[in-house]
């Protein structure tokens, strides 16, 4: 952490950059915030743990907005959203100074809570388990049974667009990214019904999902205008968060980098990942491969085509 | 429940491109190749010009089945545009299937102008298809049906 | 002060709702949220907090204010039903329930909301102290005891036993009804409980956050403080904070077209949005910064001066565990401490 | 809020026989908008066009619906109608309630109900209509023909001589297509080549008409009045300029085993070739698949034996780009491959051959010089048998389903030619049915019945078995008679169906003109438009577009030739305003819909912008109306909906959608 401070100090004091995007310290141990630094006693807030799990892409389309140049910290996966962003002209790789930083996979208080854990005060890790002091006793919990999702199922650890590397990286992809998916594909559809309805009726449509994911960066979302006569800002009934989460999906399908944040900010707990997960792995059963934000030149599989693609029903029998 | 199956009318929106597949409905209907009324047609100059805020708007306001017309792919009036409607229904309807709607309320569908015969013998199995199907309970907006 | 086994509380909640509508904290996909009780719903009352408020229950998301019914060229307009039937609203929080009378102030105040008016006339609100509060808590700042939590009835719950004590009228009546049902319960027992609890409470970290600077008349002090500045850098403009808030009460109306008639319905709105009472010349206020203040001075500063010093937080933290950005109210009042402002 | 005038149709009978007009008129008159509805006779008529202008007029109408048939019929109609009663003609929508209701259902409630629920579609949809504005389009003079058959070659020269330069682009090496194959005409039996050749030859002289042979299109982009096409010009291995077409090298050339497709492949030609004595240009090509020199690069006996030194071993394919207003496509016919026929024995028998052979056998310069002979072994047959409908009428999957219209004829021709000139020879003709609807056509079947006695046998043959004799049994039946025949023939000629030329399905694409099942490209409207192909400036010549003999085809080649006149006449024209627009205030300026437009029309410009006071530098989509063809592609992989398309846009299809499921 204080090697991406000293940077930060060093290229701010030198001139070449404005302000760092970076994390800065919460009121507890587990809740820092996405923050900009414009100076050295700023940063003595600054934070890099366990718990910086925001991908700081999407306050990159603000930074391209303002004067200079933004330091700005990526995790691999974040930097892959960059690319996306830079491919959609949303960024500004001429006013990006990248720090990649290194990644062990992130923690998930949502999960920490869920193993009964009640008044924290204190959280430490201590290599592959987290000592945690609570107003109840003290706990220890497994790692690796906190990691967020998207950790598990981590693209690698390689960052795909960055000035330079600082930090060490351990692999934490442990599951198949698919799984989930299959297991639902593989119900009756009166079990999938059941399943999206029951996770979907949570929905209180806060719009966190859509406002933290770097794809849905629109100026102004269909759903907040009148194009579509389809502005809402309430879950009426069960179809309008299935039109929600469906249209989401789709508008961000071919671009959404799996970053899963939408999960991870849902205070719901609703998987939403598996939307987005769905048509990644559709893309990658009918139009071969495809990773969104790789690079950012490759055009979409949603903009393109062959001419012997399959047809929607075979598409949607392929079982 | 029999009685009810009976009543059963269902409503279908059939988006058809301009160049072919409207021009397909027309044939059908200059040599009275009849399908069910329950089919109604809105004309669009192509069938990627089909959002899929259309399929399931069709659907939040009571639509039992929607189907999509356009021209052979390779065939596109405007070169490419079924190419674009056929990625963007298959991953739609196959997010459909995913949520648990039944197989089967959507159907792509390539008609020329010259298919005539084609438009009106889909129509008949799409209507049927969504007969046996029954109403769509799991897409729409509850406001919208009385 | 009565009491009830814990074992029997599946008798309480079926008698309860054989007479009318029951609403309380079920677990459902994995979260715990106010709802419709049910022999099937799996009841959790050990969760501190449902992710949302209770407030739904007298302030629903989303109601019909009228329908415009179309036939021909006639409209006729019908109007949305107010709540006619009794319900009890179980397992309330000292907090939610101080969220209620925020509410109550801003709903029953003139004009009255009738809508708000019949749900709060048909409800009872049976209230359930706490005893395990989390680092999140921060309601003993705006003077709520989390052990004697109110309402028309209030409770609290032990390993073995429910302990229920009537504090109203209604309170009164509806535990005569059910009266069968219980015992005579322990009031020491009950002070025991309360104490471990507010010790608890003394030792949480914002045990000590100060509220000096906010509330009446704090307006020109805090409006243009440049504190505000970059608050909200990170602030995403969700409406997280808003919707799971047990006292924010702005709404919008919006209408619904069905093809033969249209509802026109309120639902909660969020300041935290970019078209919050977005005009035709737009919008007043015009960054992020300006909502986010908008948010933070209506429940610290606006509603106290409104309301002879009610502020419209109750430091049930919610918001300090779901916001994405993990912003919140606690940062603010922190912030502005720090700068000394 | 608009006011919309609905204007019901009855079209005589055609849709008040199964639809309750006068209720349409009742429920339309409830809808949101419409402050007048009244239905009439034929709406299309002067008298209906004039209601709709009075109606504008008393009622001060800003749009309109007409509830009749198809818009492809009569859209412009009431578009042109709307105009001259001062309204926008983009304030209209057609309810299409014959061709998508009166006409296909029976019951008059059904019809009524559902001709309701179309008129109000078109209603919801005007209420969200805004006036557009056509923009201009200036058009290139020149046009392309794909083929040089005698379509093509009429077409050309109708083009020309109106004044207006035109390629053709013809795949073989010579221009003159089937019909330089064929031997006589029907039913004048005047010499094809004695009629085709000045045609030829006028086309090749003709200052206005250029002439690409051994010439494929290979790329087609742009539009009507502007399509610009890529030309592949295969290499001739001979200089066009240098060659005085002596033919020495053909003789020369030392490889003759290659079957000669002018011939049918009933005789060989040299690698250098020319296809045929008339063939235009008279400029050999080298068949490079079976040329020595191209195969081991040893040989060059051409190259040594020409005096003009015009072999050229090394010439490359060449692409010419060039500019048209207007396409005609004429890419003519073949006959359909009989591998799936095993019972004609047409495969097995060298004396069973299509009637297309025996024009190249009946001709003086074909494989037999004219002499009717067995190709197995040269002796003079005294039994043909002629079998119709082979491939044709046939709903098995192996044939075609349509009729080949011109082997009624031909037959009769054969027969009677061969009847003429060798008396002795017996002529069978196995027919299903004799259609002869033409200008003394008839009359031609009857000479060959009554003065030439032809022996015509209403039924099928079930088969044709090669004896070890080398005569052939064929056992047909006689459907009139009710009996079973077994005939010995000596020959037996196939009537086989035709088919579009294979080529024509690539190019069907590229122009992207639409094509039915059978490979037949489809007119704009099959009474109205026969000529037109359904995209904008491409024209159709012959039998591209169905089964036609000689008169008819050089008919169609000259209405092609005035369609493309008639546009190539005009200076500019009027684009399409249905064209896509950015909503600057919600566009993301992101590229996502530059990457789908097929037509290139989508830039993006860096500009202020002005969001209700909020002034930002942004990028933002712009498009190029006069490019933009209005597909919608673009607007729906836009996000956020800033990219709408005019005319169909986003609220309007919804509101469709709205209406019909109410």
């Amino acid at each position: 952490m204080q090697e991406l401070i000293n940077k930060s100090k060093e290229l701010l004091a030198s001139g070449s950059i404005n302000r760092v995007l970076g994390w800065k310290a919460g009121d507890l141990s587990y809740n820092p915030e996405p923050a900009f630094f414009t100076s050295e006693e700023e940063l003595a807030d600054f934070i890099y743990d366990d718990f910086c799990a925001a991908n700081l892409s999407k306050f990159m389309i603000e930074a391209a907005k303002k004067e200079g140049k933004t330091l700005v910290f990526l995790k691999p996966c974040d930097t892959y959203s960059f690319n996306q962003l830079l491919k959609e002209h949303r960024v500004d790789r001429e006013k990006a100074y990248i720090v990649g930083v290194g990644c062990s996979g992130k923690l998930s208080t949502t999960k920490i809570k869920e193993q009964g854990v009640k008044g924290i005060t204190k959280i430490t890790t201590n290599g592959d388990t987290l000592e945690i002091a609570t107003l109840y006793g003290d706990k220890s919990l497994n790692r690796s049974d906190v990691l967020l999702e998207r950790c598990h199922v981590c693209k690698g650890k390689e960052h795909r667009i960055y000035d330079e590397l600082i930090g060490e990286s351990k692999e934490t992809s442990d599951r198949d990214k698919f799984k989930e998916v299959e297991m639902l594909e593989k119900m009756s559809p009166e079990e999938k019904f059941a399943f999206f309805q029951q996770e979907l009726s949570k929905c209180i449509r806060c719009n966190a999902c859509r406002n933290v994911c770097p794809a849905c960066s629109c100026r102004k979302c269909v759903f907040d205008s009148d194009k579509f006569d389809s502005a809402q800002k309430l879950n009426a009934n069960s179809f309008e968060e299935k039109m929600f989460h469906i249209i989401r999906a789709f508008h961000v399908a071919g671009r959404c980098t799996d970053c899963g944040e939408c999960s991870r900010v849902c205070p719901e707990g609703i998987p939403l990942h598996l939307f987005n997960r769905k048509f990644i792995k559709d893309i990658d059963e009918l139009y071969g491969e495809f990773r969104a934000g790789e690079d950012a030149e490759t055009v979409g599989p949603l903009t393109s085509f062959t001419f012997d693609d399959a047809e929607p029903q075979e598409a949607v029998e392929r079982g | 429940m029999s009685i009810e199956n009976k009543e059963f009318k269902p409503k279908i929106v059939a988006f058809c491109c301009n160049w072919c597949s409207y021009a397909g409905a027309d044939l059908a209907g200059s040599s009275r190749l009849a399908y069910p009324a329950d089919v109604k047609i809105i004309r669009v100059p192509c069938s990627c010009r089909v959002n899929p805020m259309f399929v399931l708007r069709a659907f939040e306001k009571g639509a039992d089945g929607v189907i999509l017309c356009g021209c052979h792919p390779g065939d596109c009036h405007y070169t490419t545009g079924n190419y674009y409607t056929r990625r963007r229904m298959s991953l739609l309807f196959s997010m459909l299937d995913f949520i648990g709607v039944e197989n089967g309320r959507t159907r792509v569908e390539w008609v020329s102008a010259a298919e005539g015969v084609k438009f009106s013998t889909t129509m008949n199995d799409f209507a049927k298809k969504i007969h046996s199907l029954g109403e769509n309970v799991r897409l729409g907006d509850i406001r919208c049906k009385n | 002060m009565y009491k009830i086994a814990r074992d029997k509380l599946p008798a309480l909640f079926q008698l309860l709702a054989s007479e009318q509508e029951l609403i309380l904290p079920i677990n459902s996909g994995n979260q715990v949220n106010f709802g419709l009780w049910s022999e099937e719903a799996e009841v959790s009352l050990d969760a501190l907090n449902s992710v949302k408020s209770p407030k739904d229950a007298f302030f629903p998301q989303g109601e019909d204010l009228y329908t415009v019914k179309k036939d021909g060229k006639k409209l006729s307009i019908e109007l949305g039903s107010l709540k006619e039937q009794d319900f009890v609203i179980f397992g309330m929080r000292a907090c939610d329930y101080r969220g209620v009378e925020v509410l109550d102030k801003v709903f029953l105040s003139d004009p009255v909301d009738n809508y708000y008016k019949a749900r709060r006339e048909h409800g009872t609100i049976i209230t359930m102290a706490c005893s395990e509060p989390e680092e999140t808590c921060f309601c003993k700042v705006f003077d709520i005891d989390c052990t004697t939590p109110g309402g028309d009835i209030q409770t609290w719950l032990d390993k073995d036993a429910l302990y229920w004590q009537p504090v109203s009228e209604k309170g009164v009546a509806l535990t005569a009804k059910i009266s069968e049902l219980f015992t005579d319960g322990d009031e020491e027992k009950v002070e025991a409980m309360k104490k471990a609890t507010q010790e608890i409470v003394e030792k949480l970290p914002y045990a000590d956050l100060s509220l000096k600077g906010w509330g009446a008349g704090m307006t020109d002090e805090k409006f243009d403080s440049p504190v505000w500045e970059n608050l909200a850098d990170s602030c995403l403009a969700c409406g997280t904070c808003t919707f799971i808030c047990p006292t924010c009460q702005c709404y919008d109306i919006k209408d619904y077209n069905t093809g033969s008639n249209v509802h026109r319905y309120r639902c909660w709105d969020s300041c935290m949005y970019s078209d919050f009472t977005m005009m035709a010349h737009g919008n007043n206020r015009t960054t992020q910064m300006q909502r986010f203040r908008q948010r933070f001075m209506h429940k610290l500063v606006y509603f106290p001066t409104n309301n002879e010093g009610m502020y419209s937080c109750v430091g049930c933290g919610r918001c300090v565990g779901k916001c994405p950005s993990s912003l919140n109210i606690v940062k603010v009042i922190k912030k502005f401490e720090e700068k000394g402002e | 809020m608009q006011r919309i005038g609905v204007f019901v149709c009855h079209c005589g009978s055609n849709i008040a026989a199964t639809v309750d007009v006068e209720k349409v008129v009742e429920y339309a008159k409830l809808e949101p908008g419409v402050v007048h509805a009244e239905d009439y006779q034929y709406m299309c008529s002067e008298a209906g066009q004039m209601k709709i202008a009075e109606a504008v007029k008393d009622k001060n109408l800003t749009g309109i619906v007409v509830c009749s048939c198809s818009p492809r019929m009569h859209e412009t109609t009431f578009r042109n109608a709307a105009k001259r009663a001062g309204i926008n003609p983009y304030m209209v929508e057609i309810a299409n309630i014959r061709e998508h209701c009166s006409w296909i259902h029976k019951d008059i409630e059904e019809g009524t109900e559902k001709a309701v629920i179309l008129a109000r579609a078109a209603i919801a949809k005007v209420n969200l209509n805004a006036p557009l504005e056509p923009g201009e389009s200036r058009v290139t003079k020149r046009a392309l023909v794909i083929g040089g058959g005698i379509a093509g070659i009429q077409t050309a020269l109708d083009i020309a001589d109106a004044g207006y330069e035109v390629d053709i682009v013809e795949k073989t090496p010579s221009i003159g297509g089937r019909m330089s194959q064929l031997d006589k005409t029907f039913p004048t039996l005047d010499c094809s080549a004695c009629i085709l050749t000045p045609k030829m030859v006028e086309a090749a002289a003709h200052e206005k008409v250029n002439i690409y042979t051994y010439s494929e299109v290979d790329k087609v982009s742009g539009f009507v009045g502007d399509f610009t096409v890529d030309i592949k010009k295969k290499a001739r291995s001979v200089d066009m300029d240098k060659c005085t077409g002596c033919g020495v090298c053909s003789e020369k050339c030392p490889m003759k085993k290659t079957p000669s497709e002018f011939n049918r492949g009933l005789e060989n030609r040299s690698a250098i070739y020319t296809p045929f004595a008339q063939a235009i240009p008279n400029v050999p090509v080298i068949d490079r698949e079976n040329c020595i020199m191209f195969k081991t690069g040893k040989c060059g006996v051409c190259s040594k034996v020409c005096q003009a030194g015009a072999i050229d071993y090394e010439q490359q394919d060449e692409i010419i780009t060039e500019n048209y207003g207007a396409i005609v496509v004429a890419t003519g016919f073949d006959t359909i491959k009989l591998d799936d026929f095993d019972e004609y024995a047409y495969n097995q028998s060298k004396d069973v051959i299509t009637s297309l052979e025996l024009e190249r056998v009946m001709n003086a310069a074909g494989p037999t010089k004219g002499h009717l002979e067995r190709l197995s072994d040269g002796k003079a047959p005294k039994e043909i048998v002629f079998i119709q409908c082979v491939g044709s009428r046939d709903v098995t999957c192996r044939g075609k389903e349509y009729c080949s219209k011109i082997c009624c004829m031909y037959t009769a021709k054969h027969a009677m030619l061969i009847r003429d000139k060798y008396p002795d020879v017996n002529v069978t003709v196995f027919y299903i049915d004799v259609r002869t609807p033409g200008k003394n056509f008839d009359e031609f079947y009857r000479r060959a019945v009554e003065e030439y006695q032809v022996n015509y046998i209403k039924g099928q043959v079930g088969k044709v078995m090669p004896q070890a004799d080398g005569k052939l049994l064929v056992q047909g039946v006689d459907l009139l008679d009710n009996r079973q025949i077994l005939k010995e023939a000596d020959m037996v000629v196939l009537a086989t169906a035709i088919e579009p030329e294979a080529g024509v399905r690539k190019i069907a694409t590229m122009l992207t003109a639409s094509i039915d099942t059978n490979d037949f490209l489809t007119e704009a409207h099959p009474k109205l438009r026969p000529v037109e192909s359904p995209t904008a400036g491409v024209f159709l010549s012959g039998v591209c577009q169905g089964p036609k003999d000689i008169p008819e085809t050089v008919a169609q080649a000259g209405a092609a030739a005035v369609k493309a006149i008639g546009l190539l006449a005009k200076d500019k024209l009027m684009t399409n305003p249905c064209t896509a627009k950015a909503d600057e205030l919600l566009c993301n300026g992101c590229s996502t819909c530059a990457n789908v437009c097929p037509y290139g029309a989508i830039t993006y410009e860096e500009k202020e912008i002005n969001d209700h006071g909020i002034r930002e530098n942004r990028r933002v989509a712009a498009v190029n109306t006069a490019l933009c063809q209005g597909c919608g592609a673009c607007t729906v992989t836009c996000p956020s909906g800033a990219m709408d398309l005019q005319g169909f846009s986003n609220r309007q299809i919804l509101a469709e959608v709205d209406a019909i499921c109410r």
